[in-house]
């Protein structure tokens, strides 16, 4: 942790030598740094950092410096408002951020009033359904996910009934309502449904419930404290039926918690760094060098979503929220030409992305990629 | 003097576990008497008193006031029956004034829940309160903060207080309690004066031998939860039974 | 009332009124988010300060109150009916959980009331059909009153400090009715006060009641402010963060929640410098002040004015000693 | 059958953990009237004590559960007695509710900020075996931290009952001044209970943590049960206490399983609600009398 402070001072230092010379470009950053979101919330914000300070020493957007600001949303969706109000109030263009989605469907409100494209990190299907020209996601949401994982659970694995164990929050609701229609769409049963709550410790019900509804798979959508409790607790009832996830459950901080009980599980991934990219690889080895722990998801995202702020208004070529928020609609990046987003990604008219996915699976405490499933 | 008795009790029994602090105890009390209560340390009477006042339950035994029994009366509906007390430690309202203690004392009397929230402020009481604190001789602290007052000074607002409303009855727990010699005299005094006035009836319980017989018309002597004696000032003093029982015999 | 208080009655007026001119956006929300709050506060300093009573469901009524008026007034029923029965309905829902507690033992109130809110949360997330569940309502509409649109942020400010100003009001008229003398009494003295003839418990009840349904007014400024509302902002940690308000304002004076209000929304924004250390430093102050001064900022302000208030001679003190 | 089993045997070795936060949680309002909000921040922080002994100082294990338990018997009993509860004693039970709530947030967020803000995994002390007991599987963790809980809290009980400092501290709990007149120094005896409570939460913070993973905000959820299981019980009884958080340990698993696992932390509350209304001294509690 001292390391983070050192950095972010480094940083600010930098910052402050830089904009004595240049005019500046500003950004904004909103994210859950306290609060029960401040896990995912800072591995984002260390990606967006890792990812400015590049660009900066790149010579930043248009050669002008970035200055961002660092917003504590404390994963209150109210005072998140509040800070998109501040950040826009403050002059930024564009914003990064939130991770968590009950926050961003409040705060993606105000940006779009002003007119200020959003890049975001949640992944609730309702986001870019409201049909809002100003919010992108940095990775697909978890409705774009489902089919993939419905046709895994059907034709792979030839299961016709499974059970989902979900976070009753607003991140847990929308992944397991999405989950729910697409195996029922694909003929697959859902024959146990055992929502958790926030910060749950004891899992042993939800397992003894899923363990005695005959499933013959288990899809789990838990936060990673959480997803990590309830595979430990697998084991230890012997739950031995296949065990599917998100991203989340195969990501490196399950299987530093779960340990051995970790080994087996699945995720349909959308981004790991488990990845055989070189460009994640890089990606991975210097944010571990910079912050001491080796990044997620999340911080791929807050990653991503800054670089593209600069690769969009690069090609507009002038600092105009409006018209980076058009060029982005149906853009696509290639990796090779634009490396910052790591994988080839393109979004549609409503900001929702599509990309490449991985089934990941844990061996012996490391999450491999299995297969690479195609862009939908 | 009429006999029309204000308060009746009638074989007041209160058990604690196996220790009877009030045994069967029965006794009348008739308007405008002033009545002591006496009684060695743990005799009972703290006891007594505070089945009268319905807080604490009786094992047995009934109270009546103007003749209707309270049992399972509330203080605040004992109030309302015209039952004012007073309180062996200070009890005043310490962060109000005087003057609004005063009133507070005499508001619940006044209209209803309703019209005391849309009425005047000072629910009409302003001047009777003042002729209170005037009677008692408070007038020149009427807007000090009544904890700022001397303890014998809050002694005489408590009583103040239990007279506002007007009571039929009113019992006074220790009113002598620590307060000086000079002040004592001046309490009795007021207390006397108002009896005589309004003629309300008294309830008191004391240690101090001197007060007690130099107030009250009538004593009443309790010794382990039971009465020993009962009589006028003169013949209590003259009691074999209650000196024994002060002596420790 | 001395030409002191009267003068700073119209300054504070007057501060409200300018305070949003040339400001930004973000700075007027924030000004509605205290006045919101000091509503809020205020009912729990009703519950708190006056009739002694701790209530941990202040975010819950506060939740019900923005639940009803998002509902009805995203059903189209004008926010100036919706407003009463979200007043109406935490009023009675005060009674109702209030009355069991108080008759049994004074200090339970605050259990009932931890629980009460933890299960205000549960239905608001589970009862998807009614409330949305945890994602929440989204796009509650503000109030229009004629030709007064409050869409913008300035005009929603004035709405929000109208609102604000007759409430203070209405609690200013009844603390200094009877009302106001029989919660000061029972605050300082309950036993006194009850054999003085007030039903306590009734009086009691009534404060949390009315104290509730000031939270049931604050929920339904806040549902049009934010214009979204989920279940996860009206946990028990807002409940403790009202009570912060009270407490370290100052309970039992009026302008106490106001300025607790002021400090806890504010706080966090000043101490934003501070990057991720300012809940560190936030819970070291809040600390601090309860060591130095348990009865909040405006009783340490009263402390230091006696303090450094010349010493009043008082004749009776000596004639007090001799009597 | 081997269903019941199951969720009896995970509810109440769940329950034995709540049963040790709850019965601090009693002992400190016995003995100085203090709600301490910060209950589940104490059982949260020993972990974290564990954590950083190991991976900063580089100790052994046994090491470092030892400093963990003497950092929280100084840190969270006696520093937290002297330096908050003492000074806020004399002006009553709102103030200090407030410094509780405010000490939770800060031990909870200088976890997060100079440790981590994720979740930690926590070193086992006992085997994770499984073993099949009637169809239910039973680890010898669960096992161990039933007997280890019991044993504290019967160990405590013995102490208060048996021996002469035990029983000056239930009269200072009962009555202070009385206590006083018969000469116990009632300062010491509140001292002590302060430190058992820092001892039990450690305890309890050790046990729990390899199987809830040691986290910044587990505290709210664990003071949040602590708290109902106190009042459950019996505030003013350390069987009460027990009682209380094996009874809302095989609860929550009951209701997960068998009523809503969308309403399972209801129940509980609901319990509670009750309670307050039927039985307000709680299962096991004594009266405390009609307050005049």
């Amino acid at each position: 942790m001292k390391r983070r402070v050192f950095a972010g001072v480094s940083l600010s230092v930098m910052m402050m030598a830089m904009s004595a010379h240049a005019e500046t470009v500003k950004i904004a950053n909103i994210a859950e740094l306290s609060g029960p979101g401040a896990a995912a919330g800072s591995v984002w914000s260390d990606g967006v950092d890792l990812a400015i300070d590049e660009i900066n020493a790149q010579g930043g957007i248009l050669g002008m410096q970035v200055d961002m600001s660092k917003y504590d949303t404390q994963t209150d969706p109210q005072v998140s408002r509040a800070l998109v109000q501040k950040a826009i109030d403050e002059g930024a263009f564009a914003l990064l951020g939130t991770v968590y989605s009950s926050s961003t469907v409040v705060n993606m409100l105000v940006a779009q009033q002003n007119g200020i494209p959003q890049f975001t990190a949640s992944e609730a299907p309702s986001i870019t359904q409201k049909g809002n020209p100003y919010i992108f996601r940095t990775n697909w949401g978890a409705q774009k996910g489902m089919p993939k994982i419905a046709t895994y659970l059907k034709d792979q694995l030839g299961v016709s009934k499974v059970a989902v164990a979900w976070a009753n929050t607003e991140f847990g609701k929308g992944g397991h309502d999405s989950f729910v229609e697409n195996v029922k769409a694909a003929g697959l049963d859902v024959v146990a449904d055992v929502p958790s709550e926030q910060g749950q410790a004891d899992f042993s019900a939800d397992v003894l419930k899923i363990k005695n509804s005959g499933a013959e798979a288990v899809f789990i959508y838990l936060t990673q404290e959480e997803a990590a409790r309830f595979l430990m607790e697998a084991v230890k009832q012997g739950l031995d039926i296949p065990r599917i996830g998100d991203s989340v459950l195969t990501s490196e901080k399950v299987i530093d918690l779960a340990g051995p009980a970790a080994n087996g599980a699945k995720s349909h991934a959308a981004l790991t760094i488990a990845a055989d990219d070189p460009l994640v690889q890089e990606f991975a080895a210097k944010f571990s060098k910079r912050f001491g722990y080796s990044p997620d998801y999340n911080g791929m995202k807050g990653y991503i979503g800054a670089y593209t702020i600069k690769y969009g208004t690069e090609m507009v070529g002038e600092v105009n929220s409006q018209k980076l928020a058009d060029v982005v609609h149906g853009l696509c990046l290639d990796a090779n030409t634009y490396p910052g987003v790591l994988i080839d990604m393109c979004w549609d008219d409503v900001g929702e992305v599509s990309r490449q996915s991985y089934m990941v699976e844990v061996k012996d405490g490391r999450e491999t990629v299995s297969e690479v499933l195609p862009a939908n | 003097m009429q006999t029309e008795t204000v308060l009746s009790v009638k074989d007041m029994t209160k058990h604690f576990g196996p220790i009877k602090a009030v045994n069967g105890v029965s006794f009348e009390v008739q308007k405008g008497e002033i009545l002591g209560l006496i009684g060695p340390n743990g005799s009972g009477k703290s006891t007594l008193f505070n089945c009268i006042l319905g807080q604490l339950a009786p094992s047995s035994g009934t109270v009546q006031i103007n003749g209707k029994s309270v049992a399972g009366a509330q203080a605040h509906d004992l109030n309302r029956l015209g039952v004012g007390r007073t309180f062996q430690q200070l009890s005043v309202f310490p962060q109000m004034s005087v003057i609004e203690n005063i009133i507070m004392a005499g508001q619940e009397h006044q209209g209803t829940m309703f019209t005391r929230l849309f009425g005047k402020s000072d629910a009409g009481l302003t001047s009777a309160a003042e002729d209170m604190i005037e009677f008692f001789r408070l007038g020149h602290l009427r807007d000090e903060m009544a904890g700022s007052l001397s303890y014998g000074q809050q002694k005489l607002l408590d009583a103040a207080m239990a007279f506002m409303a007007g009571p039929g009855l009113v019992l006074l727990d220790e009113p002598a309690g620590g307060v000086n010699l000079t002040m004592l005299q001046y309490l009795k005094e007021r207390l006397i004066t108002y009896n005589r006035e309004h003629g309300t009836t008294f309830v008191v319980i004391e240690h101090n031998m001197e007060f007690v017989m130099s107030l009250c018309t009538r004593i009443i002597v309790l010794a382990e939860g039971e009465i020993i004696a009962e009589g006028a000032p003169e013949d209590i003093r003259a009691n074999q039974n209650v000196i024994d029982a002060y002596l420790g015999g | 009332m001395t030409a002191f208080r009267i003068l700073f009655l119209i300054t504070f007026s007057v501060a409200l009124l300018l305070a949003p001119i040339g400001q930004s956006n973000y700075i007027i929300y924030i000004l509605c988010s205290w006045l919101i709050f000091s509503i809020s506060a205020m009912g729990l300093n009703l519950t708190l300060g006056y009739a002694g009573q701790i209530s941990l469901a202040q975010a819950a009524f506060m939740g019900i109150g923005a639940y009803v008026t998002a509902l009805l007034t995203m059903a189209g029923v004008h926010w100036l009916v919706a407003v009463f029965c979200s007043i109406s309905a935490t009023f009675l829902i005060g009674l109702a959980l209030g009355y069991p507690a108080l008759r049994v033992q004074h200090h339970f109130l605050a259990f009932v009331t931890l629980a009460f809110n933890a299960l205000v949360f549960l239905v608001l997330r589970n009862e998807e059909w009614l409330t949305g569940g945890s994602l929440g309502l989204v796009g509650i509409p503000r109030p229009v009153f004629g030709p007064f649109d409050t869409m913008k942020q300035l005009p929603f400010y004035y709405f929000t400090v109208v609102c604000f100003l007759v409430t203070a009001g209405a609690m200013a008229w009844m603390l200094r009715s009877p009302w106001g003398r029989a919660f000061k009494a029972l605050r300082e003295n309950p036993i006194r006060a009850n054999s003085l003839g007030l039903n306590t418990t009734r009086m009691t009840l009534l404060a949390f009641a009315i104290g509730s349904s000031m939270a049931g007014l604050a929920g339904a400024l806040q549902a049009p402010l934010v214009q979204f509302i989920e279940p996860g902002s009206f946990t028990l940690i807002l409940s403790l963060k009202i009570l912060l308000m009270v407490i370290v304002g100052g309970s039992g004076y009026f302008f106490g929640p106001i300025l607790g209000a002021a400090l806890v929304v504010l706080l966090p924004e000043m101490l934003r410098f501070t990057d991720g250390y300012y809940l560190i430093i936030y819970a070291l102050l809040v600390l601090v002040v309860m060591i130095f001064s348990p009865q909040g900022l405006l009783g340490l302000g009263r402390k230091l004015l006696i303090a450094m208030k010349p010493r009043k001679e008082r004749g009776d003190l000596k004639q007090g000693a001799q009597l | 059958m081997a269903e019941l089993l199951q969720i009896l045997i995970s509810g109440l070795s769940s329950g034995a953990i709540y049963a040790l936060a709850a019965v601090g949680f009693t002992l400190l309002w016995q003995a100085s009237q203090t709600i301490n909000f910060a209950q589940g921040e104490f059982v949260m922080l020993p972990a974290f004590f564990v954590l950083a002994g190991m991976t900063l100082f580089g100790l052994p294990l046994w090491a470092a559960i030892l400093t963990a338990f003497v950092l929280s018997i100084v840190i969270l009993g006696a520093m937290f007695k002297k330096l908050v509860v003492e000074p806020m004693l004399p002006h009553g039970t709102m103030p200090l509710v407030i410094a509780t709530i405010a000490l939770g947030l800060l031990m909870k967020e200088s976890v997060k900020e100079f440790y981590s803000a994720q979740g930690q995994p926590f070193p086992s002390l006992f085997p994770q075996h499984v073993m099949d007991f009637f169809g239910a599987s039973v680890s010898v963790q669960d096992l161990c931290n039933l007997a280890v809980a019991f044993a504290a809290i019967i160990a405590l009980q013995l102490f208060l009952q048996r021996t002469r400092t035990g029983r000056a501290m239930q009269a200072t709990a009962q009555d202070p001044r009385v206590a006083e007149i018969l000469g116990v120094d009632v300062k010491r005896m509140v001292m002590y209970t302060f430190l058992i409570n820092g001892a039990l939460a450690a305890i309890a913070s050790i046990l729990i943590s390899p199987v809830y993973l040691a986290k910044f905000s587990n505290g709210e959820t664990l003071g949040m049960i602590a708290f109902i299981a106190a009042i459950v019980g019996g505030f003013n009884q350390i069987r009460g206490a027990l009682v209380g958080g094996l009874l809302i340990g095989v609860l929550d698993n009951l209701a997960a399983v068998y009523i809503s696992a969308e309403y399972r932390t209801a129940i509980p509350l609901i319990l509670l609600i009750v309670i307050i209304m039927v039985r307000p001294q709680g299962i096991m509690g004594t009266s405390e009398g009609r307050t005049v």
